[in-house]
């Protein structure tokens, strides 16, 4: 099944920040709910081990994470692919960044994922709406975080 | 399938099932009737690292009414409620729903605490609760406490029972003599989860005036959902058939259903009308009110 | 490894064994119990073909409970319901009226149609589609089955039915 | 006789009474299963048995990358994990497809191509334990594009296949009949209607699901029990896969918990199975679980449009039908080599249409691979589905009575044998007769007056009608093989001293009783009582060489060998019975069941008395009572029936009720009738699954939705109707007794008569036709846009 989702954050910092922020294996990594280990293995590439509650589904998943910066700052794309349950999810994310002019960053964000495997048939009666906040929380994560700085 | 591995502890006592849940926290599950746990953990959709069995606990398992309440305890089968001749006597809406909550085997080890407790998004029990206006008996570290069904029912598979916690109890408010209801499903067989069910119950004054609603709708949301405008715009008023049907209008409103296999959002949301509107009818005719 | 000991007392008999807390009460029926007439054919708790009863007459389905659950508790299978090479009416019921093909959801359908009887000895056409709903069959479109369990309620309501026909 | 079934069946036979044959004698083999003693596959344990799993690919179309299954390994009770890598070291990573005109993978070589697809096996100590090694083996993939239909499929962006010669995603064109003169036909024809008609993806789906155990003895000879509707061709594919001879190859196929056409393909891992056995030197055990089963194969998924022309009195004039069929990732269709689209050409069904066309493109896309069966393999349950609900379609627009324009098609009793425009030649059939018994017993004028009176009222009643044919029997050898060998039956018949005997086929019951009725055959033959035989079938060792059960093929083809096998045993009887009496054999007439002197009444010997002859006193003539016999049918059989649903929806959820459903069936000469009902009952039971609940349906990123009993919906007895039943009989000519069959008629038959009735039901609201399943939602789906047409004018 293919799931797309969007939202908006609103950033209390300059684009800079929130640019070096998302270029950051390390932060970007913190933002994911419930992540259990971080392995970089480059400044574009580390893997996650997350643990997820999706609906009656538990357990943990481990994900695969590009980060593709787009030339001029101000787009970065997201690949995560991973598993778990026999199943896989790849995620292709990206965020706009805008600079909003009093120090704060607008974060338009999208993705698009797409579920295969028991996870999606056995669990799709209700992974849409649970899947949503996943990500919504992430990108809500990355707020705080910033934020936090 | 086989579940993966995991490490079964006996309770005895709610004091020894708490005591477990304490320890373990967010590692453990309480096992019940199993019914709806132990396929996940077949599929290895769940895989608890404990399971905390409440089955042994005798004084769990009792459905008795007491100081207004039928109490139904965390043990009690749905089978319980399905065959207990004072239910079929005086409780028209578990009648109903206790006949086609899964299938007839599986309501032999299911339970009402369970299902309300697991908060399916298409749980019956759930929005039977809701037009009830149950209250559930929750064990914390303070004691227990009472929640009512409204704040117990938090999102998919979330209540308000926390980490180390448990339910005890479903506490129903007796429906008296000009009370009744009905519930309304549609299924795509014996043992699916509903495509869209309405849970309705009617309460009357003397007067011919609807005194009470309870109207619950499941399947067409995240959880169970009470269809608040439908029952205020109810409360005090005469039954007519043009008052059944703007009721009934209400549903879609706050429905949104996912599509899946059993239909579109569009299909599934007209059926809220649909079974909203079916079961005020059939509830009135149990009242013997012609609307 | 998770191991917990499980005794329990099927069609009387006492069956104990060590087990992983995981084994499903199918699969001690069958490995532990030796008793094969108990069948397995779904994962997800749909297809009923494994329902045995439960201390008397409570039909669950034995792949959806772990057998340490039922430790301490009696389990009636399949295998104990023709007595001394007799058949209980619902078994002769089931073979009069062609209730049964390829056999596999027969055990689990004619202890649920026990079970029935149990709640309702004179079950309408319809009551018996209901209560049987949790047995799935393939083959013979339940029509039968429910010829076999009208059969088998009258023989069970008038003993002296199932004596006569004995002669 | 003793015996008879109490619950008489609805079923009378028009044919004259018999002595064992006719007669609904209760079944032999139920008492093992109403006591849990059948033997089904996971029954059978081997000492020091391992418990294989399989991997799965939870992507559609990917290439694998890497294998990785040191972390599986470590669980405790691991045996090993195998791969492609090593199964082509072995020369079996390939399976070649029963119609020969592909090979499958059995595991996963460089890529997957479907969603579920095996992998890897693995193989441990413990059934838990393995299921804890298939989470561990770690698979590289990477994902490529899904091609999930065949109209995709066929603009061959995306090659799936290119370990094939062609570098095309099409895998054959079959046509038959005339193109040339049917569009001609068309462009004179009054009328010409056209519709598009899906018929979906399904399955089987047995409760028992497959499984197999295979042992290499100390003796180096693989015994394989194994699931298996057809143990000979097994072990024919064995030894054409493994190269192992058939006389080191021991396949057992035990008691079947239903099978319906799922038992028929060779699965991968069975194989792997077998690999396991082989390399591990330790029996291997795989026993499917619902989802291995519901995803290895299928049935149907057809995509037929289809042109009918008629003069304007409703004289059907041609019909062509141009189809675009999904096969899936590997073209697993178990068709005869001759007929890649089974006996499709039956489409022009019960009707004498003058001139006929039919066209078919088969793709790979990346599904499960299959298109074998659900009570048909052959492709019968499509071409009547879409003849039958292509002629209401017609009815409706020449604004006649369904049952008229039928009655004024029909093929007449008298055109028999009745060479059709695409080719069959029908042996016999007696349409109108059958249809009106039907139209008589279910009230059709009263029902009609009960809708014209509902359909005032605005409520919406249906009425549906199926008259369908099917062929079945396959069959001839000079038409029909499966990997080369040609689908005759053998039989074998020993008569014992006492009169009892033995009798053995090729042919393998799922559930279909062939322990009495192959008993009631030979009984009828020889005048023995069907009490006193043992039927044996599906050991390899011990059972004549034949084609297997499926394709209604069974009482077609192993039924005839039987007849004919007994009849041989009849004849050498003749000569012991003549040495006993002292009589010519000449002399001999067998009449009411025994030997008469011609012209002496009262001198007569009864078989019984002949089979203690045969080995107490042949005289000079070879001792004993055996006989073997292998038929090789002169034709199909064709059975028919007519059907006829009657439904009422609502309106507002769309929900269809079947309130009354009735089949008439006429398959010949009927052997047990208590049988034959259930067999009806059985498959009308799939045929109204199929018609309203069932689907495996793809979503867009190629998931299959239908992995399981919670998604692919079997009906229980709530949903399912009550059936009424009941027969006529035009016996099949060639067929030594007359008998045609029945299996799969129901199944064939009826979802047309359901479609027909809900599209009649919704006809006031101009609705034409919905595609299977037909689901609440989609039928107020149809009302809904028919009620906003209405408003919208």
């Amino acid at each position: 099944m293919k799931l797309e989702y969007n939202g908006s954050e609103q950033v209390p910092l300059s684009k800079p920040a929130v640019w070096e922020f998302i270029n950051d294996p390390q932060k970007v990594a913190s933002c994911l709910p419930d992540v259990q280990q971080v392995t970089v293995h480059d400044p574009k590439n580390f893997d996650a081990l997350v643990s997820i509650g999706l609906g009656p589904v538990r357990g943990k998943f481990k994900f695969k994470i590009t980060l593709e910066p787009q030339e001029g700052g101000n787009r970065m794309n997201v690949r995560i692919s991973g598993g778990g349950f026999g199943s896989v999810v790849d995620l292709l994310a990206g965020a706009d960044l805008k600079d909003n002019g009093d120090n704060t960053t607008t974060l338009d964000w999208s993705g698009a994922a797409t579920m295969r495997g028991p996870i999606a048939t056995v669990g799709g009666r209700v992974l849409d709406s649970q899947a949503q906040k996943l990500i919504a929380g992430t990108f809500a994560n990355v707020k705080t975080r910033m934020a936090g700085q | 399938m086989f579940p993966a591995s995991f490490e079964y502890v006996r309770a005895h006592s709610s004091d020894e099932a708490f005591a477990h849940l304490q320890q373990h926290g967010s590692d453990a599950r309480v096992l019940a009737g199993g019914q709806s746990l132990i396929p996940a953990m077949r599929y290895r959709l769940a895989r608890p690292a404990v399971l905390v069995d409440i089955n042994p606990i005798k004084e769990f398992s009792y459905l008795r009414e007491e100081n207004g309440f039928l109490v139904i305890g965390a043990t009690t089968r749905d089978a319980q409620l399905e065959f207990a001749p004072f239910i079929k006597d005086r409780y028209s809406l578990i009648t109903a729903v206790s006949a086609v909550v899964a299938d007839p085997i599986v309501r032999h080890m299911g339970t009402v605490v369970g299902s309300i407790c697991h908060n399916d998004p298409a749980g019956d029990w759930t929005a039977t609760a809701l037009a009830m206006r149950a209250v559930m008996v929750v064990r914390g570290p303070n004691g227990t406490r009472q929640v009512p069904i409204d704040q117990f029912l938090v999102d998919s598979y979330t209540t308000a029972v926390n980490e180390g916690e448990m339910a005890l109890e479903v506490r129903i408010p007796i429906p008296d003599a000009h009370t009744q209801g009905s519930y309304q499903k549609i299924e795509r067989k014996v043992g699916d989860y509903a495509t869209c069910a309405a849970a309705v119950q009617l309460a009357m004054n003397a007067d011919g005036t609807i005194r009470q609603a309870g109207i619950a709708i499941t399947a067409s949301g995240p959880i169970a959902m009470r269809v608040a405008a439908a029952e205020s715009m109810l409360v005090g008023q005469r039954p007519t058939l043009e008052l059944l049907k703007a009721a009934a209008a209400e549903a879609p409103k706050i429905a949104s259903p996912n599509a899946d296999q059993r239909g579109s959002s569009e299909y599934k949301k007209d059926m809220t009308r649909v079974l909203v509107g079916r079961g005020l009818k059939q509830a009135l005719e149990r009242l013997g009110v012609t609307a | 490894m998770n191991e917990v000991n499980v005794s329990m007392k099927i069609n009387g008999k006492t069956v104990t064994g060590s087990v992983e807390s995981r084994v499903l009460l199918a699969h001690f029926i069958r490995e532990q119990g030796g008793l094969t007439g108990t069948h397995v054919g779904c994962d997800s708790s749909s297809c009923g073909v494994c329902t045995v009863l439960l201390d008397g007459y409570t039909p669950v389905k034995s792949c959806t409970m772990y057998a340490v659950m039922a430790d301490g508790h009696e389990i009636t299978t399949v295998e104990s319901l023709a007595v001394g090479g007799k058949l209980h009416p619902m078994q002769q019921a089931f073979w009069d009226q062609h209730g049964l093909q390829c056999g596999y959801c027969t055990p689990g359908m004619m202890l649920s149609s026990i079970a029935l009887l149990k709640q309702n000895p004179n079950p309408t056409e319809h009551e018996i589609r209901e209560g049987l709903s949790g047995n799935l069959c393939r083959c013979t479109g339940y029509n039968n089955i429910v010829k076999a369990v009208q059969q088998a309620a009258q023989v069970m309501n008038q003993p002296e039915l199932a004596a006569a026909a004995d002669d | 006789m003793t015996d008879i079934a109490q619950g008489s069946p609805e079923i009378v036979t028009e044919q004259p009474a018999k002595f064992a044959m006719g007669k609904s004698m209760k079944r032999k083999e139920d008492p093992r299963f109403l006591q849990g003693k059948g033997n089904y596959i996971d029954d059978i344990n081997l000492k020091g048995q391992l418990y294989m799993a399989l991997v799965h690919s939870p992507y559609p179309h990917a290439n694998i990358r890497g294998i990785d299954s040191s972390e599986a390994m470590k669980i405790p009770g691991a045996v090993a994990v195998v791969t492609s890598k090593e199964l082509n070291a072995y020369n079996v990573g390939w399976l070649p497809t029963f119609h020969g005109l592909d090979k499958q993978m059995v595991l996963a070589d460089g890529k997957v191509l479907y969603q579920y697809q095996e992998v890897a096996a693995v193989y441990a100590e413990t059934r838990e334990a393995a299921y804890d090694m298939i989470e561990l083996v770690e698979v590289d993939y990477e994902p490529l594009e899904v091609v999930n239909n065949p109209f995709k499929a066929m603009k061959d962006d995306v090659l799936l296949r290119p370990d094939r010669e062609a570098k095309t995603n099409h895998i054959y064109n079959w046509n038959v009949g005339d193109q040339g003169a049917t569009d001609a036909a068309l462009a004179t024809s009054d009328h010409v209607v056209k519709q598009h008609v899906v018929f979906p993806r399904v399955h089987a789906a047995p409760l028992e699901p497959c499984g197999c155990i295979a042992e290499f003895d100390v003796m180096g000879r693989l015994q394989f029990y194994v699931t298996s509707q057809a143990p000979h061709v097994y072990r024919t594919a064995l030894f054409l896969v493994l190269g192992i001879p058939e006389d080191k190859i021991r396949v057992i196929s035990p008691d079947l918990g239903g099978g319906f056409g799922n038992k028929v393909p060779v699965y991968p891992g069975y194989v792997c199975a077998i690999a396991g056995a082989l390399v591990l030197q330790r029996p291997v055990k795989w026993i499917e679980t619902r989802t291995e089963n519901l995803t290895s194969s299928f049935a149907r998924d057809y995509h037929m449009d289809i042109e009918i022309g008629a003069t304007k009195e409703g004289k059907l004039t041609a019909l062509k039908v141009n189809t675009v069929a999904d096969h899936g990732a590997f073209d697993a269709a178990a068709d005869p080599s001759k007929y890649p689209a089974g006996m499709f050409g039956i489409v022009s069904g019960s009707y004498d249409f003058p001139v006929a066309y039919a066209n078919l493109d088969a793709y790979f896309t990346n599904k499960q691979p299959g298109g074998v069966a659900y009570r048909c393999s052959f492709r019968v349950t499509e071409a009547s589905y879409l003849i039958e609900r292509a002629m209401d379609i017609v009815a409706d627009e020449l604004k006649m009575d369904p049952t008229e324009l039928r009655r004024k098609n029909f093929i007449q009793k008298e055109q028999f044998p009745y060479k059709s425009p695409l080719n069959f030649t029908y042996d016999s059939g007696d349409y109108e007769h059958t249809m009106d018994v039907a139209l008589e017993k279910i009230g059709y004028k009263q029902l009609l007056e009960e809708q014209a009176e509902k359909r005032a009222r605005g409520e919406l009643m249906g009425i549906g009608i199926s008259t369908f044919t099917e062929v079945t029997g396959a069959g001839p050898s000079k038409h029909f093989d499966i990997l080369g060998i040609k689908m005759f039956d053998g039989a074998e018949i020993r008569i014992h001293p006492s009169g009892s005997g033995i009798i053995r086929t090729g042919t393998k019951s799922q559930g279909q009783g062939h322990e009495t009725t192959w008993a009631q055959i030979v009984a009828e033959e020889l005048g023995l009582d069907p009490q006193n035989f043992l039927v044996e079938e599906g050991d390899t060792d011990t059972a004549p060489y034949g084609l297997g059960t499926y394709a209604s093929r069974s009482t077609p083809v192993a039924g005839g060998a039987l007849a004919l096998a007994a009849r041989k045993i009849r004849e050498k009887a003749r000569k012991i019975a003549a040495h006993v009496l002292e009589v010519s054999e000449h002399d001999l007439e067998w009449k009411d069941y025994a030997f008469h002197v011609m012209g002496a009444p009262g001198k007569t010997i009864t078989m019984k008395e002949v089979a203690f002859a045969a080995y107490t006193n042949p005289g000079d003539n070879e001792p004993g009572l055996e006989a073997t016999l292998y038929y090789d049918p002169p034709n199909m059989v064709f059975p028919h029936g007519t059907y006829v649903a009657v439904v009422d929806v609502d309106r507002d959820t769309g929900e269809t009720k079947v309130r009354r459903f009735l089949a008439v069936d006429d398959a010949g000469t009927i052997i047990n009738p208590m049988i034959v009902e259930g067999q009806i009952h059985g498959g009308l039971t799939e045929g109204f699954a199929i018609a309203f609940m069932q689907e495996i349906a793809y979503d867009e990123a190629g998931n299959n939705l239908a992995t399981n009993f919670t998604d692919y919906l079997i009906p229980t007895s709530l949903e399912s109707p009550h059936w009424e039943t009941a027969a006529t009989c035009t016996p099949s000519p060639h067929h030594p007794i007359g008998a045609k069959s029945v299996g799969e008629s129901p199944n064939v038959g009826s979802p047309a008569a359901f479609v027909n009735a809900v599209i009649d039901a919704l006809s006031p609201l101009g609705v034409r036709h919905i595609d299977m399943p037909l689901t609440r939602e989609k039928v107020w789906a149809a009302i809904r846009t028919a009620e906003n047409a209405v408003a919208a004018d």
